[in-house]
């Protein structure tokens, strides 16, 4: 699947709740599926802080691909970066690099997740971006 | 016991409470961070503005002589509210912080010197110790810190150690905004002064809750934020002793402070202008007058029973939910509660709240230091004023089970 | 030539105006001291009281969440219209004054040192003069003056040998608040970054008469006040780039401006949050943006047409009475006019001028070595904003003459 | 005439005006009976300064009565500093400690004068019942 159909699934997945609360047991759900970092990964260097939750990434850069694996100390943080690592992971660092993520905005998150949560979403978007942006130097040399 | 409030009236004093998030009713519970205001309170303002608003003191016409008596007779409200000796004891400030600022810039850069320090204590607001770093750095002086138990009291026993003769100041919290604990501010003051130590109250989470008075307490200087006791944000108290003040440098420079200026040499003018450099905030000051009105209308004791009442039956309601934790659990104590749940990180659980009309705060609380102390990453925090209702507790008990169903 | 503006309908904004003082409409040229504000204004403060009053920053609920947004819309706008490169480039303030105290602690507890100087000009408000010497003091540097000329010009020939390599920031006027004056603040500046100077504007008589863009100017700090701009009281803003802000010092301690608080060390946040500590005035800030909104649906184009007009009939006017004598003389002016009449001391013409209705402000204007370069113990000055009317003028007119028949 | 027929007189004169500016030209006719202060007189010691005007002012003590004479650069401080000497000149140090001064609110000058002004005037009242205070002690000895 490209990024916009791994979008686009979560999209249709997420327009079976109207109502908040399903929509968080769901995030939820998918924070399941999270594919955890190796704990000798959790080192500071790989800590991205919140405000509230902290989040630790770590990329494996494998036949061109980028593989990210995280974790969090808060359950709902977790939900959202498994979606952006569902999203995004497994993918060219070029293709990383040029994404455009609407699916946070038509789920409705940005705008009713805590400006915490969402700058949260941001740097760790930002971050992910950044190694996509590194590996891909990397790849050109 | 009954409560002395007719709660529906005064309800309807709070426009702001019957808004609604998500569709459901709000219920704001977050009144540690910042109260909501009453009618009389933004008429005032919106009067302010619409007849009267001018500059203040240096003005010939009606409408400068209207809005600096209007000032002026906020302050007298403030004097008058914590029992000042002088209204000139009164200094408009930005807020707590400001006014914590400015006496550890003011203070600290006459009377305090290499090796000596500042006491504060182990539950102060972020605002009470940054400022003291600040100036300590600068000084070469030390801080310290009494410490606190598992409960969240201080340790007493400690305090005549700690009050060497190095110590210039000790400044600490009335309440703690992140324990709810309730500081023996009258003992520490005792102690202190036997030893010629001045004291600075943090009153913004006591002065909404608890009769302040400043004689009565022999306190030097008390700090309060105008946001937290139902007035305009952008505005606060900064209470200090005649002598103090008098004796303490200017903070900042600027237009009002002064009695005459040339490029050479400048005289300050004399208390309270010497403190309040530039335009004030004049709304904000007839904002605040008019909340301590509000205040004194609906009667501070009748506030405090009310608080008191809503407070127990939270601490007893929450305490039926499995796997919560309280921290802080002081005998003495006012305004907030703050819980864990086990296994669930507050952010989550906040967020899950917010979701249901439930306005609580999460995290640190900027008190960093007592969640460290602690070894917690931060709680969950209901804070009560006096317009809250037990069904709001009712709701917040059902919301946070409803959340741990989905997070646990 | 015509105004741009609809007058009625401007000034049906301003429901101030509408006031009578001893029973006769009020006539209001005393904007230089504060503006007037338009309901717009009012109504986004009261709608942010009524519906979302909160805490900012640190909240996990939907109210938290609505304040913060809006609390940094105004930044944008703020940003937007002075063309900042960043919005996190403006830190709200108390006002001018806190700005500029800001600049003169942070940037001088960092960069001036014992031998140095910091040039200012002679037509300063007291605001940017007493923390500048305030700082010097401390760090055992000295204040130096641009001069200026009978006609209230600053003599522009001294500055290259006034920017010797001891100066280490030049801080002026963008527009006088006695005189009028429109300083060559563009030449100034390329002046002093031609000796690698950093530059800063007291922008509290231009913001709201003159279009600001800080990158055009390329200068490093400007200072301006809400209040002067249709804004509420107790809001201002501090425009830094980025470089200096992230260099200089944090100013006050307290909660928001920090990343990590303990009780040994501190780690401070990023910028804007590293110089707003505590609670912000979100009430504020956002009033300002409502300001800035609607000082954009006017258009500043058309408001610097009108209040030439107010000006150049003004002068005109008041030219005719007999004994008159203008304090300020500038081609380049905005604003202000500040007059004497023969024999007549400033403050009884001002309070015979309130007494039929008329507000202009007596006295030195916070500007008292102005008066003293003139020899005066002050000036009556009447001050414009584009709801100034050419009636209002021929009734100060009027007034003049009545008041002087009785005076002299 | 005592302190209180002095107040009432002037009380009497201002009821005949209605309209603030015939009021102040009233002021200011009476600023011009001021006694004035001998030019040596006007020395550091004896301003009062105002925050926009300034008043001079010197006490003699003679028979057991004060008399005070005055000056000032702003004509209707001038017509207030008038009306006080009017009132509280010629009477004995007693009388002046003792004197409450109710024409200032009577005719209405309290809530119309500029603040400054107001405050202006309480400094000058303070100032002479200083004066006063120092002549009684010195009387008693
Ligand atoms: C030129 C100038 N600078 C500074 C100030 C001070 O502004 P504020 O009193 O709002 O801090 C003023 C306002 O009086 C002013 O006119
Ligand atoms: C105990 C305590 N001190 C200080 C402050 C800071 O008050 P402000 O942010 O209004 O300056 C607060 C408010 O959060 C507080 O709870």
């Amino acid at each position: 699947m490209t990024i916009n159909q791994e979008q686009d699934e979560i999209i249709e997945e997420f327009e079976l709740f109207s109502d908040w609360m399903d929509k968080y047991e769901n995030i939820i759900e998918i924070g399941k599926e999270l594919p955890l970092i190796d704990p000798k990964y959790k080192i500071p260097e790989n800590l991205i802080k919140g405000c509230q939750s902290n989040v630790w990434l770590h990329p494996e850069f494998e036949d061109g691909k980028i593989f990210f694996t995280a974790d969090s100390d808060a359950i709902i943080t977790k939900g959202l970066i498994s979606m952006m690592i569902k999203v995004l992971s497994g993918h060219t660092p070029t293709d990383i690099v040029n994404a455009e993520l609407y699916f946070i905005d038509t789920i409705g998150l940005q705008n009713h997740l805590s400006p915490n949560r969402s700058n949260g979403l941001l740097s760790m978007l930002k971050q992910m971006k950044m190694y996509a942006a590194a590996f891909q130097t990397q790849e050109s040399k | 016991m009954g409560s002395l409030l007719d709660i529906a009236k005064v309800r309807a004093d709070f426009p702001l409470l019957d808004t609604k998030v998500y569709g459901k009713n709000l219920v704001y519970l977050d009144n540690g961070a910042t109260t909501q205001k009453p009618l009389s309170v933004l008429a005032a303002v919106e009067e302010y503005y619409t007849e009267y608003n001018s500059n203040v003191h240096r003005g010939v016409h009606l409408l400068s002589q209207k809005a600096t008596s209007a000032y002026e007779e906020s302050r007298k409200k403030v004097a008058a509210y914590i029992n000042a000796a002088h209204s000139y004891e009164v200094i408009f400030t930005k807020g707590t912080t400001d006014a914590i600022n400015l006496v550890a810039s003011s203070f600290g850069r006459k009377y305090l010197n290499a090796g000596d320090s500042i006491l504060i204590s182990a539950m102060e607001h972020h605002s009470n110790i940054v400022p003291w770093q600040m100036i300590c750095e600068e000084r070469g002086a030390t801080l310290k810190v009494i410490p606190m138990d598992k409960n969240g009291v201080l340790q007493l026993d400690l305090l005549p150690s700690l009050l060497d003769d190095k110590v210039k100041l000790v400044s600490f919290t009335y309440v703690s905004n992140s324990l709810g604990t309730i500081n023996p501010v009258k003992e520490v003051i005792r102690q202190a002064h036997g030893k010629n130590i001045p004291v600075m109250i943090d009153a913004a989470q006591a002065i909404q809750h608890i009769p302040v008075d400043v004689q009565a307490l022999d306190v030097d200087f008390i700090a309060f934020s105008g946001h937290k006791i139902y007035g305009p944000m952008g505005i606060g108290v900064l209470y200090g002793k005649e002598k103090w003040l008098n004796a303490m440098p200017p903070y900042q420079g600027g237009g009002d402070m002064i009695k005459t200026v040339t490029f050479e040499k400048t005289i300050y003018n004399e208390l309270p202008y010497k403190f309040e450099a530039g335009t004030p905030d004049v709304s904000g000051a007839i904002g605040l007058g008019a909340a301590i009105d509000y205040v004194n209308s609906i009667g501070l004791d009748a506030i405090q029973i009310a608080e008191h009442e809503l407070l127990s039956y939270g601490l007893e309601k929450l305490a039926e939910i499995e796997g919560i934790q309280f921290i802080g659990n002081a005998e003495e104590r006012s305004g907030v509660i703050s819980f864990l749940l086990e296994g669930i990180h507050p952010y989550d659980l906040g967020e899950l709240l917010d979701k249901q009309g439930i306005a609580i705060r999460t995290g640190h609380h900027c008190t960093e230091p007592v969640m460290h102390f602690f070894g917690i990453p931060g709680t969950c925090r209901a804070s009560f004023a006096f317009y809250n209702t037990k069904e709001e507790i009712d709701l917040l008990v059902a919301g946070i089970k409803r959340a741990a169903a989905i997070l646990i």
